[in-house]
């Protein structure tokens, strides 16, 4: 394909484009000690600013994104991402501030982290917010940490444990190890929720807590959360509830009234700031009374008309810093906007509409003849469809599927997660997704199973309409191709 | 209502299918008690034209005062074009790119940055971006106690002139995993680590040495010598460099004579604004040999049914999703976007172009320190060749002098008084390419100013009251 | 090289493929004495980060003034997704769609954009945009010209209350075309043109009557009677109206017994930043009768080989590119950029979202003139319905009540004594939906505060010097 | 296609997107007479953001452009548009600025415009520049109307004639007829430089002046300018340059120093402004001394350290005003932006690499084969290949070569014109190609060629991989369908 690489592989002694020049700029960088410098000249593109737009103006064209294409992928909320949040959030002042600049010169945005420490708050029931972790991840970790902070702090330094239910996201186990806790698995029962009894069974004084989504990753609300808490907390431990999920019932339940503990919200799945590729994102913790003095910092604090920075000083029992400048921002500001143009209305709208979209989406491909995971019970704001019979019948699985769907412009769904339903889609349609975006995705779905059926060969060769056919993975992994190298060296 | 698409046609076709007769019913799985009632403290919504002006008061109260800190994020010129791409909406809106032949864009870009982070680190390999420069030490410092097979201890030796922040942050992120941090001193004529002090804090057996190349100071290090020490005693080395300096340092592959094993740092220099802190993008590189231990996303090239060349994401088996607890880290949605901006801001500006920066910034901050050398009291804090940025003495208490000099729209700098009350009353300053002479001129004037009168007030005046 | 690719041995073998030695050799065909010795005047280039800085100061330097000028251009709320869909480099740096197959993104929009601009004008047909509303006006009187056969004079009624500079930009361009502008007085009670007026202006035949609705002074017109005043003579109607009024107002084509003729208007409000006055973006509508002699481009739906739909330009033949000296004008490049972000913008806002900013802008600029007509002195200058905005009399020279306010950042409003010196002192102003009560408050207060200085200064004090 | 149209054919009583709302507007206009409202609301799309957001996103990828293709369109100067000159013109200081606004509160945006004006006087070498035309058509329309006003002024009233090369470009005659003027067109000879003879023939007392590009319309620099301008100025006429060929020998040749007295500049072509999908242009005119008192007004003068307006009253001898507020400002500040980023040694440059460019791929596509129009001539910038030989041996024509063009992702060059030469090509590669583009198109030209020989059908039926195939020009003519209806109104 022309065009790849071609950055990279135009020669080195092209003359840089002079808008990006420093001018006065001198390479022989004085008081610089020759054994200190650099000897080669690093091999970086070297191309004019047309070539370079060009070149990345096309690669961005091959991508699917919200904006060009529905993306029904569960546990993910792909939503849309206001426009407006971009821009404002890049007004020349929010850029412009450093992030060492003094509380004097901080004032604007330090309003908005405060007001949205706020809303974070009243729309979780939690007790305190802290907005310091960079993304879901660093906030779950924030989480554990906190469970840790406080049982130490307790004297309470045996409980090293963290519950785990199966379906729950892989980051979950991986936070906790972190943390330095040790990980059991909680079974799922056939119905969808937490297996009570093997909860209760798996309890006790080396109970640090239990990490829970609900709506859970099998796409159900689990009904028995207040016996699940009511269990966790008579054991001595706490709640963490993985706030990916938050979107289904955002202003309808808040996890505080549920009984958790310490919650992470992904801003950018419930709070629409933009996925960006693979980021950046944000992961505020919300925490009741008793974990506060833990929360990350920096915190933002009101005191009379103006604002305040809260630091390690301030806030001796803290778990500390999570990053060197206190958390992503710009993706804190996007959500501040996004949250004030939803308002309390409009968040409990969020829930609605992504729980009516993700039943209607059920309920028609339940009809289309798609087998449900979990056909007795409500979807949340996504739902399973299990394609093991499509699977045993056509000798087509669920990857297949996925790959055809993209030839008709659709975004596959979340594949084979949660690892305990087999041949699994996760679907989330979201609430920004019109009837229509629906409709047209069953009607491919329809398509692709009666092709699954009468051309299989169809599927496991898709996709066949994108820029290019299926990839290698395992030779992406058995033959590590990790950057790209100037000839001479290899 | 915002964002939400639907007809009331809509909703009643779809309630109809569903089998519901009003919204509310989908949620009746939810034990009623639970259910919100209000939710205070969340004002109503407002229009997009409201939060506008909201949002464009609030970025004009913090000003655009004219700014000489530093200290790990460095307001550099950004080609108009870096962000004008990235926020296209194929970029900015897409997912992480699992459903490769889906995403080409994005990944094909995150190739490319760790193409290019390799080619300024002088390493072998990069992953995809972590949070930031201090998280993505903390991943480093976890990364190499895995991967020393040499030495089991958990030891790993932090200079105290690395930058405080990130010292506090590695010391949050890796303090339930065992692993001992020794702070080393700094020489406190130079501003730099020796030898003598690593071997005087190291005592015993340690995994791996962090080398901040330069260090908060800005003062260079002898990168060589002390990789060379580590490595003779079996410990990796880890560097902590800054992008733009590497257009003009020796990079970490080069150090000493094995090269150091592990390069991080931040690279909001490369096309990031401020922004407050963030989002930045910490970047993290190694040797091949520690492939399998760098956490974080991972692209890689191969071929696709036509055998035509393509782009995945690699290795998944270190990552969460596939390997739960066993992980090489928790870490899932990295920086994307700012891969994004830093790759474009890389390929339209060159290594040629990346000189020019980190020359101009140089020089820059050269002729400010030398300007304000000019004032009396004012001097050089540490006697060693710095890059970038430099250490000031001053006269007078630093938090002092930096109130007054904001009350006239000065950000005078980084006080290192809090953290280095050793140093007090000292200061780090740093004038980028894009501060003017004129710049350099009204912050000359402005401190001898503000000096002159801090100075004679220590005089012992009485108070007339 | 700014903008220039080439390297030097890119250069050395293109040279050797054409065959020359040095570039200049290129030019061996101009006669030496006219080769350019210098271009002093040009001063030399600067990098993006300097004229960066020298755009930043000049555009701080203009200020954002709390503005309650109309006349003609409006602050309207832009909905973000606007100009960030439009500045996408597909839009922004595609040629005029001559190849369709490769322009069917902006040929969908031409016909989008014709599509939106005749359901608000309810006329047939649109062209793809003039260059300003005024231009467009030139254009329509031109066009009415040209398309009536049963009127053979070339006279067209002009009324005194449309804009300004709407009469001179069509005066200057239709001046050679043996066009004979007669102007109508306006009722100095009403603000309006009356039937009786018409009357007397026009005299004997004329080939087509400009109703501006509302007008300048924001009075709304009987289009009704007008239309049918004028069709009754066998003149064409020429509506010239703002597309967000349209909203509420009638549109052109319901006007009277038969509806307007054409159409044409000033489209900055559909999603246009006031930007000093361009580039804007002029429509032109008319009954399918006309449409061949509509100027400019226009958009059509058809089939490709495979029956699928497409589009593409049509009607060209009308054009400068085809039929040259005989074409319908001139116009060849419009303001297809504008077309762009004015379709995205009545998209997002549709029919209810065009109504409210439209009910809005009206409320605001009631509450706004009733505001002011609390200030004694202050009062309406006429007394029939507006739209949008009023005419206000003074009790103060209205130059120097302007100039008072602007000291204190507030643009009052239009002086409309220089256009209309019989109404001095007299002041337009106009409150779009942006404005607050905040805003409004500001003004009342300010302009109190600048009258009563005024009025007081009228009383005959003697200088003291 | 799904999505098309799907914009107007939603719902009209969707709801209205509230971002966009205008909170606390009633639609109960007070105060607008009834029979003066609106009876039925008109039919614009009812959409959701996110549905309209993705609509246009989707469209803008079916379109070619520089930023993502090579676009050789002779006469067209397609050419890299900054990125930057976009946002600093889009500075929110400059976008808020009403025309009407005071001088005192302007005189940043004056400070940009005189400068410009200096400017585009220094490298046109003319007496006077206004920036009032709104594109190159209105520019052209200015010049001639102020060749007339200086006849007239003079009461030379009787020269009513213009002469036309007829290689011009369809704006020329078109402005000159909208002035009032009768146009006679001179031929060009076979050399490409205006027949000479012909001229000489042609002027007289009627002569009003001549329209001129140079380098013409053919890419070839006219040698005889020099005699041209005389035989004009000898006859009484004045000599109008044509802009749009200004890329060619910016910095290198003045118009003004050539003897032209009124000039136009396509500043979207030569400076680079946007084309946007068809404008917004500007079309700034320069004049000589004795057609100063004539250009249109607004223009900016300084007086000190102030800049002020200038317009009818200040200038009653000026054409007068071409549009409402003055002018297409925010691509005036485009082109300034462009015209400092590049500076004098920049502008010379442009030319310098806008003929290189040319020549080589001149070269190259005679090497390959194919017959230049000119063969003797050096390119300007731009020159042409006839494709008569492909057309007669193969029985394709030029339409069938740009249409598979764009199958290999080459914009067509501009094809049929100039008129003079049979199927004809005119290629504009300009200076912000790069070797390897230029080369590509070498490639492709030639792989068509083989193609045409081959497979005519192939190149008969294309476009084969583009959005549509190739679209049918004379239904859409006979079968005006020119805007939506809804569907109950037919």
């Amino acid at each position: 394909r022309p065009g790849r690489r071609a950055t990279a592989q135009a020669p080195l002694q092209a003359p840089i484009p002079e808008s990006t020049q420093a001018p006065g700029a001198r390479s022989d960088a004085d008081g610089l000690p020759a054994a200190l410098r650099r000897k080669r000249r690093a091999a970086l593109p070297e191309v004019s600013e047309l070539q370079a737009v060009r070149h990345y103006t096309r690669l961005s064209q091959k991508n699917f994104s919200i904006d060009t294409h529905f993306y029904p992928l569960g546990s993910c909320t792909m939503k849309y991402n206001p426009r407006a949040c971009n821009s404002l959030a890049s007004l020349p002042g929010f850029l412009a501030r450093h992030p060492a600049a003094p509380e004097s010169h901080s004032q604007g945005i330090m309003a908005c982290l405060f007001e949205l420490q706020e809303m974070l708050k009243a729309v979780t029931g939690m007790h305190g917010v802290s907005l310091a972790p960079a993304a879901g991840a660093q906030g779950e970790l924030a989480g554990v940490m906190m469970i840790r902070a406080y049982h130490d702090a307790r004297g309470d330094t045996d409980r090293r444990e963290i519950l785990v239910p199966d379906a729950a996201h892989g980051t979950n186990p991986a936070s906790a190890i972190m943390a330095g806790f040790d990980v059991r698995e909680i079974p799922t029962g056939a119905d969808g929720d937490v297996d009570i009894d093997a909860l209760r069974r798996a309890v006790g004084p080396q109970t640090a807590g239990i990490m829970l989504t609900n709506p859970s990753t099998v796409g159900v609300f689990d009904r028995n959360i207040q016996a699940i808490a009511h269990t966790v907390h008579d054991a001595g431990g706490l709640l963490y509830y993985d706030g990916a999920n938050l979107n289904a019932i955002l202003g309808k339940v808040r996890p505080g009234d549920m009984g958790f503990d310490v919650i992470h919200m992904n801003l950018h799945k419930t709070f629409s700031t933009p996925h960006g590729g693979g980021g950046p994102g944000a992961g505020p913790v919300g925490v009741s009374k008793r974990l506060e003095p833990y929360l990350p910092v920096p915190l933002v604090v009101r005191d009379g008309d103006e604002y305040h920075w809260q630091a390690e000083g301030d806030r001796p029992d803290s778990i500390g810093r999570l990053t060197a400048f206190g958390g992503n921002m710009g993706i804190l500001l996007r959500a501040y906007i996004y949250a004030r143009m939803l308002g309390a209305e409009g968040m409990r709208r969020v829930a609605d509409y992504s729980a009516l979209n993700a039943n209607y989406l059920m309920a028609r491909l339940r009809t289309a003849g798609f087998q449900l995971a979990y056909p007795e019970r409500r979807a949340s704001h996504e739902f399973i469809v299990t394609l093991k019979h499509e699977a045993k019948n056509f000798g087509v699985n669920t990857m297949d599927f996925a790959k055809r769907l993209l030839d008709y412009g659709y975004h596959a769904p979340t594949t084979y997660f949660p690892l305990l339903v087999p041949e699994c889609l996760l679907i989330e349609p979201t609430e920004t997704e019109d009837k229509e975006s629906l409709d047209g995705f069953v009607d491919a779905m329809t398509t692709i199973r009666a092709e699954a059926e009468q051309q299989p060969q169809l599927l496991k060769e898709a996709p066949h309409r994108l820029p290019v056919r299926r990839l290698d993975d395992v030779r992406a992994a058995r033959h590590l191709d990790l950057a790209w190298r100037p000839a001479e060296s290899g | 209502m915002p964002f939400i698409p639907h007809t009331e046609d809509d909703v009643a076709a779809m309630l109809a299918t569903i089998g519901v007769d009003r919204i509310d019913d989908l949620f009746d799985e939810i034990p009623p008690e639970l259910r919100a009632k209000d939710l205070d403290g969340v004002p109503a919504g407002v229009s997009e034209m409201d939060i506008s002006r909201v949002m464009q008061a609030r970025a004009r109260e913090d000003g655009q005062p004219l700014c000489f800190i530093g200290a790990g994020a460095y307001e550099h010129h950004i080609p108009a074009a870096v962000w004008q791409i990235t926020t296209r909406g194929e970029f900015y809106s897409a997912y992480t790119p699992y459903q490769a032949e889906a995403s080409q864009g994005t990944l094909q870009v995150l190739y490319e940055f760790q193409s290019m982070m390799t080619a300024l680190t002088g390493l072998d390999v990069s992953n995809a971006s972590l949070y930031d420069g201090a998280s993505a030490l903390a991943e480093a410092v976890l990364m190499a106690v895995r991967a020393n097979r040499k030495v089991k201890s958990p030891r790993v030796l932090l200079p105290r002139n690395l930058h405080p922040a990130y010292r506090r942050t590695v010391r949050s992120i890796v303090r339930h995993q065992g692993i001992e941090l020794v702070e080393v001193p700094f020489d406190r004529a130079g501003g730099h680590t020796t030898v003598e002090q690593l071997e005087a804090a190291a005592g015993g057996e340690f995994a791996a040495l962090v080398i901040p190349q330069p260090n908060f100071f800005g003062v260079l290090e002898e990168v060589d010598e002390l990789t060379d020490w580590a490595h003779a005693r079996n410990a990796l080395v880890i560097g902590v460099v800054n992008p733009v300096a590497l257009a003009l340092l020796s990079p970490p592959g080069d150090w000493g004579t094995a090269g150091a094993d592990i390069a991080c740092g931040e690279g909001q220099p490369l096309g990031m604004p401020l922004a407050s802190g963030g989002p930045y993008l910490g970047f993290l590189c190694c040797k091949h040999a520690f492939v399998r231990q760098l956490p974080g996303r991972i692209a890689g090239k191969t071929l696709d049914a036509d055998g035509q060349e393509g782009f995945t994401l690699t290795l998944q088996a270190r990552e969460q999703h596939i390997r739960r607890s066993k992980a090489t880290s928790n870490i899932c949605t990295n920086q994307g976007l700012l891969v994004t901006a830093a790759t474009i801001h890389m390929a339209l500006l060159g290594a040629e172009g990346l000189e020019r920066v980190a020359a101009a910034c140089h020089a820059n901050s050269r002729k400010l320190s030398d300007r304000l050398c000019e004032i009396p009291g004012v001097e050089p804090l540490f006697d060693r060749p710095v890059f970038h940025e430099r250490a000031l003495r001053l006269p007078a208490p630093t938090a002092d002098v930096l109130r007054s000099l904001a009350a006239h729209n000065i950000l005078g700098g980084f006080d290192l008084g809090p953290d280095y009350p050793e140093l007090e009353p000292a200061l780090l300053v740093c004038a980028t390419e894009v501060r003017t002479d004129d710049d350099l001129d009204a912050y000359h004037d402005k401190l001898a100013r503000v000096i002159a009168t801090r100075t004679q007030a220590r005089c012992p005046v009485e108070p007339k009251f």
